[in-house]
């Protein structure tokens, strides 16, 4: 029925489904890509160990971690390599055992094609583990605090695609107690499968993960959301709750199918019916959410000792001759990976770093997968269609407002991005954009509306930054000036003084060079 | 060197030119009323209009040095309106001039597609009717109308005639304009009513039937007749999703609820509600040109808006103004509102 | 007699009407001007001397006199200008100078003699040294307006454009070429 | 009661000064640009209409009229418009300079702006009394807020749009407002005063 309903869709108008129109909950807007699930019955195979491993040393949203192993060292699986800096953050761990070649830049998957720092690890073959991390098996009978700080260690980070720090989301605060624990099989992205295996092929470890995480934020009850695509996760899901005897506290939530319900925000309204004010976590309605896949790293991090070294992968797209779910170590090269799926010659292919609607372009291909990969699409040049659309003028349709989730109004926002008026951007909620790819997916002028966002995003960033930056040398300046004012009296002062009691004036005059420089020097510091 | 690309890396398949198709498909059933109706000239006009508001787009995109858009249909869309607002009976050069007016005046000085602020099809209209009042008041009688049913004054079958009569005007055929026209029902209440006859009564006097009303035998502009006909389309339009509800229902909805409203007031004085849904250009107006999202807002609060709006200032101008009819003029009005309709009645955004 | 009458009362009426705005003029008078302060604050702040004053807010203060245009500040480039043409309510002006790309200020310490000339030179106290010791200057503090390399005797002094890093890097607009060199055409077979 | 009502109706919609008397052009053309000086506008239109009506009816029925001075009904009027209009710019500057920043030297401008000595002399013209006279003004005043801001908002639009050259600034801004005086002659004939 709902394939049904979506041809039916699809042949009245494009994107925009009938589907929304008989089921209005859950979230505003939405829309209905094609799903091109096509590895959804690949079961998930392990990937060989590639030649090199380039682990770069920041995987997460936060500070860049710092390398505490060197060039020549050798390393085991599990291994922490990197540790990490600041309070948002997570560290490195070397995915399997061997040498360490260099700690350099190396090209990482990024839109902008840029390097950063990288640890390329060569593996001994071995992969031998670092066992000094000890399982946690009755993690019922541990602190919290304990297993917070576990999945701290363990460089856990949010697998769907944020990869925001995973300890963070879990720590408690009195004032707002988690009451559910949301657990995120939606997958809505089309081409993306690898949560979906995961569930099936490993619903043990989520169950067991989702029942750590609502152990360590003391919460009462656990959904996994998953969307009525994936029936056989559905039942896999329910006969891995029955199994553990859960079934008193975690349910599974069936969703019908749209898109972007797997992000956070919507994910919450569709299953709690409540959203999130602005300005707010989901912890302040006594929410979490995580993924599915968190979920499984949460459980193999503490009840197995094992820090986040592997992930699923989705290998996919219209240039992939066998796509296929792959568990890649960290750091895995892509183009070995692709070779992997039958795809060795990379001309005319162009690579997406997650799901066609928030997936980026990478503009290298020589890039590790990294904890945020869920997804590599190799799609053909021709059929990629960020590359081919030509912008066409907005008329205004209006069909980016339906569709948007989060209710703006992309068609004007992006006017005013395009004329580069910022301020009248964030008059219309610029940054509460959540950048799903709704509005440019539906847009029958085929306006780039995300990048139009995207680009305003980064120069009210950078604005913001040149202002701050403005403010501070206009204090140096002033400050500056203030001093060379002072010194300038001081100096009359002296020289008026000088004369007065007859003593030659030579002397002060030669001091003047010095003074000025050291003086400079002192202030230069103390401000800095 | 390449351009850099950001997601979404897939589309669901929309382009202007099937919206802009879709509308045109959406008017067949009222063109073809049309041309049941007035014969050959309503294909005569609308195939001048057509061609008139094509060929300007494209001289002037040609002489701004723009590439050629006439592909997406905008241009032939907007020809096909202008030719459905118009009287069967205008002058070949009228309708050109219109055309003009439309792409050149309302559209191409904006910045072309998508910029236009008033409906172009509706900008001409109204300059065409204030300029040459006569002739754009003057409603040929069309075939099948039951009250001529036995002596039309003029076969629109006829080709050679009706030849005759759109290149070189009724006195070609040895006639005055006059002769071959009638009032439209809207016309005719207005008249009535200025000599102090209520609405009722004027309607009875001019035999009217809600059934022709509806199935489009009476007096009018070429498409505007036959409800019948454009709720039709306008059914297709919404089922493909090219135009959502809000704007049609809320324009239909007000005109009938302020009419129903005066009308049980004083039953005798007001026109009835369904005369007023049925009547002159509401339909055309509420589905096609309201519609037109270029000029109409974007936000589904700011078209029910927008659409009350037009509402009132239609049933107002019918009722107490000086024209009989009011769709076009309250569609621009509110097309002038626009922006502001779309700064302040924006959606609400997620938590805030 | 009615000429006198339209004279008196007209001279009348005028005069009651100036005593009242001087009343008012009295009563609702504002101190102050706003104006440099503001446009003070859309200025980079870089001390840079290009726009021909010596420094950012003697250019603010011109600008609010109606002495100096408006599209004078060189590192601001045209988003300063619109700012500031906005403020004073006259009609944008183009920028003539194309600004350069950030710069940071680069003391090749070897070569340093330790004179301070550059330190007395630096507008916002960016460069911190002794006499007769190397001088070097704080990245982050360094405006990149060049007024050291001048005084400097040696000539050790370099004006290195800003490296680029990851995180500062900002989507440029749609249609718009970048610096992202794209794989996959030229150098494939990477696997 | 109905006749203030019509009278309200026929100066914003129906006689609307903008759009079918073609007064205040240059106000409508000038402060249009942009949306928040539209409606500082309109503010300042509305305070200085409504009171320059009512005084110049007072000049008019207690000076002119008496002293037999008709003759001199325009300097009377602009005079006292001046007046108002410095007044009411002083206090302005006090009590919002927001809101002075955002008038600029449209405020100064009104002074000479032909609405407002139009209503002035159209009341004079019209006999009204004092109550019209005032509410005349206001509903003058009204319509000129009301057009001129749909034509901010319009204005907004238009200015970002690429306009062909040649069209480009006052070109399009004026056959926008003709086009709109078009629209406006729907209402002719709504209200017979």
């Amino acid at each position: 029925m709902p394939g049904l309903l979506e041809r039916l869709g699809g042949l009245f108008g494009g994107g925009v489904d009938l589907r929304s129109l008989i089921s209005p909950g859950g979230f505003p807007g939405g829309v209905h890509p094609a799903q091109m699930k096509i590895t959804a019955a690949s079961p998930i195979v392990q990937s060989p160990l590639p030649p090199q491993l380039i682990l770069p040393l920041k995987q997460h949203i936060g500070q860049i971690c710092i390398p505490i192993v060197e060039v020549g060292d050798h390393v085991l699986r599990g291994q922490k390599v990197a540790r990490s800096q600041g309070y948002v953050s997570a560290p490195v761990h070397a995915p399997t055992s061997g040498t360490v070649l260099a700690i350099e830049e190396h090209a990482v998957p990024h839109p902008s094609g840029m390097g950063r720092q990288c640890m390329i690890i060569e593996p001994d073959g071995l992969d031998e583990a670092d066992q000094s991390m000890p399982s946690l098996c009755d993690y019922l009978d541990e602190d919290p605090a304990i297993i917070r700080e576990r999945i701290r260690l363990s460089g856990i980070v949010g697998l769907g695609g944020a990869v925001f720090p995973t300890f963070i989301k879990m720590l408690r605060d009195q004032r707002h107690p988690i009451e559910t624990v949301i657990l995120n099989g939606v997958e809505c992205e089309p081409f993306l499968t690898c949560d979906h295996r995961v569930m099936l092929e490993h619903g043990d470890s989520v169950v067991r993960g989702l029942n750590v995480i609502m152990h360590a934020v003391a919460a009462k009850g656990g959904i996994i959301a998953i969307e009525d695509n994936k029936p056989d996760a559905v039942d896999a899901m329910r006969e891995a709750i029955a199994r553990a005897g859960f079934e008193a506290n975690i349910e599974v939530r069936v969703l019908p199918t749209r898109y972007p319900q797997g992000g956070e925000k919507q994910l919450i309204q569709a299953v709690t019916g409540r959203q999130v004010p602005a300005g707010k976590l989901p912890l302040h309605i006594g929410v979490i959410c995580q993924n599915v896949g968190t979920a499984k790293a949460i459980h193999d991090a503490v009840c197995m000792g094992k820090p986040l070294t592997e992930r699923v992968v989705t290998i996919s797209g219209d240039a992939v001759p066998h796509p296929a779910n792959i568990c890649a170590r960290i750091g895995t090269p892509m183009p070995f990976l692709l070779a992997q799926c039958g795809l060795r010659d990379l001309s005319g292919v162009r690579l997406i770093h997650g799901g066609p609607m928030m997936g980026e372009r990478l503009p290298r291909m020589n890039v590790p997968m990294v904890k945020s990969t869920n997804g590599i699409l190799a799609m053909r040049a021709e059929s990629l269609y960020s590359e081919n659309a030509q912008e066409e003028p907005c008329i205004r349709c209006g069909h980016c407002v339906e569709v948007c989730p989060v209710g703006l109004v992309p068609n004007e926002l992006a006017w005013h991005c395009r004329n580069d008026q910022f301020d009248r951007g964030q008059e219309y909620d610029l940054f509460d954009c959540i950048e799903c790819g709704c509005c440019s997916y539906v847009c029958p002028s085929h306006i780039p509306l995300v990048h139009y966002f995207r680009y305003a995003k980064g120069q009210v960033a950078h604005i913001e930054k040149e202002r701050a930056f403005a403010e501070l040398s206009k204090a140096r300046s002033e400050a500056r000036d203030n001093r060379l004012a002072r010194e300038q009296a001081e100096r009359a002062a002296r020289r008026s003084k000088v004369r007065k009691s007859g003593a030659a004036e030579a002397a002060a005059d030669a001091s003047d060079d010095t003074e000025a420089g050291t003086s400079g020097a002192e202030s230069g510091e103390k401000a800095s | 060197m390449s351009l850099l690309i950001s997601s979404p890396h897939a589309h669901g398949g929309d382009s202007i030119r099937a919206n802009m198709l879709s509308v045109i498909i959406a008017l067949l059933p009222a063109s073809a009323v049309a041309v049941y109706l007035f014969g050959w000239l309503a294909l005569f006009l609308m195939m001048l209009c057509i061609a008139g508001c094509m060929a300007s787009e494209w001289g002037c995109l040609k002489l701004m040095g723009r590439p050629s858009r006439i592909g997406d249909g905008s241009a032939a869309l907007t020809g096909l309106l202008l030719a459905l607002t118009l009287p069967a009976a205008v002058p070949w050069w009228m309708a050109l001039t219109g055309c003009v007016v439309a792409i050149v005046l309302a559209k191409q000085v904006y910045g072309g597609l998508g910029h236009n602020p008033f409906n172009p099809a509706l900008a001409a209209r109204v300059v065409l009717l204030i300029s040459f009042p006569l002739n754009m008041t003057a409603w040929l009688v069309p075939m099948h109308a039951p009250m001529f049913a036995a002596s039309l004054p003029l076969n629109l079958y006829d080709f050679s005639q009706c030849w005759q009569l759109f290149w070189f005007g009724p006195e070609a055929l040895g006639k005055g304009l006059d002769a071959l026209t009638m009032a439209s029902p809207l016309g005719h209440v207005k008249t009535e009513w200025s000599r102090g006859v209520g609405a009722i009564e004027a309607l009875r006097n001019y035999d009217y039937s809600y059934l022709d009303a509806f199935l489009g035998r009476e007096a009018g502009s070429l498409g505007e007749t036959s409800a019948l006909a454009l709720l039709l389309g306008g059914m297709y339009l919404m089922a493909r999703h090219t135009i959502s509800w809000h704007i049609p229902v809320s324009f239909i909805v007000s005109v009938y609820m302020l009419a129903t409203v005066f009308n049980a007031v004083n039953p005798e004085h007001f026109a009835p509600p369904l005369f007023h849904v049925l009547a002159g250009g509401l339909m055309l107006g509420a589905f096609y040109m309201a519609t037109d999202p270029v000029s109409s807002p974007v936000t589904p609060r700011g078209q029910i808006v927008f659409g009350i709006g037009c509402g009132i200032i239609t049933w107002s101008i019918r009722t107490y103004g000086g024209y009989p009819e009011g769709v076009m003029f309250s569609i621009l009005l509110m097309n002038c509102a626009v922006p502001l309709i779309d700064h302040y009645f924006r959606p609400r955004v997620y938590g805030k | 007699m009615n000429i006198l009458m339209a004279v008196l009362l007209l001279g009348g009426l005028a005069l009651a009407a100036g005593i009242v705005l001087a009343v008012a003029s009295r009563v609702f008078h504002v101190e102050g001007d706003p104006m440099m302060e503001r446009i003070d604050a859309v200025l980079p702040q870089t001390q840079c001397g290009q726009c021909g004053y010596p420094g950012c807010k003697p250019y603010a203060t011109a600008v609010a006199s109606g002495e100096a245009d408006v599209n004078k500040c060189v590192p601001g480039g045209e988003r300063a200008m619109l700012a500031i043409a906005d403020l004073m309510g006259v009609p944008p002006k183009e920028v003539e100078e194309e600004a350069a790309p950030p710069m940071l200020a680069y003391i090749r310490e070897d070569e340093c003699i330790g004179c301070t000339l550059c330190i007395k030179a630096c507008p916002v106290d960016a460069i911190i040294g002794a006499p007769k010791q190397y001088h070097t200057v704080v990245e982050s503090h360094c405006t990149g307006c060049t007024l050291c390399v001048e005084p400097c005797p040696v000539d050790c002094i370099d004006m290195l454009s800003k490296p680029e890093v990851l995180e500062e890097w900002t989507w440029s607009a749609p249609g718009k070429a970048s610096l992202v060199k794209l794989e996959g055409d030229s150098d494939a077979r990477v696997a | 009661m109905s006749e203030f009502a019509l009278i309200m109706l026929s100066a914003v919609l129906v006689n609307n000064f903008v759009l079918t008397k073609f007064l205040g052009i240059c106000p409508f053309l000038g402060v249009s640009g942009k949306l928040e000086t539209a409606i500082g506008m309109s503010l300042a239109v509305l305070f200085v209409m409504t009171l320059a009506s009512t005084a110049s009816w007072l000049v008019q029925e207690f000076i002119l009229i008496p002293f037999d001075l008709m003759y001199l009904q325009t300097i009377f009027f602009i005079l006292i418009i001046a007046v108002l209009v410095q007044f009411i710019e002083m206090l302005i500057h006090k009590s919002s300079p927001v809101l002075y920043q955002a008038l600029g030297i449209f405020l100064p401008l009104i002074t000479t702006n032909c609405a407002v000595l139009g209503v002035a002399l159209l009341n004079v013209q019209q006999e009204q009394t004092f109550m019209t006279s005032a509410l005349y003004g206001f509903g003058s005043a009204l319509g000129f807020a009301l057009v001129l801001l749909l034509f901010a908002g319009l204005r907004e639009r238009i200015d970002k749009a690429p306009v062909p050259e040649a069209f480009k600034g006052s070109a399009v801004s004026l056959i926008t407002a003709g086009l709109m005086s078009l629209a406006f002659m729907g209402f002719s004939g709504l209200v017979k005063v």
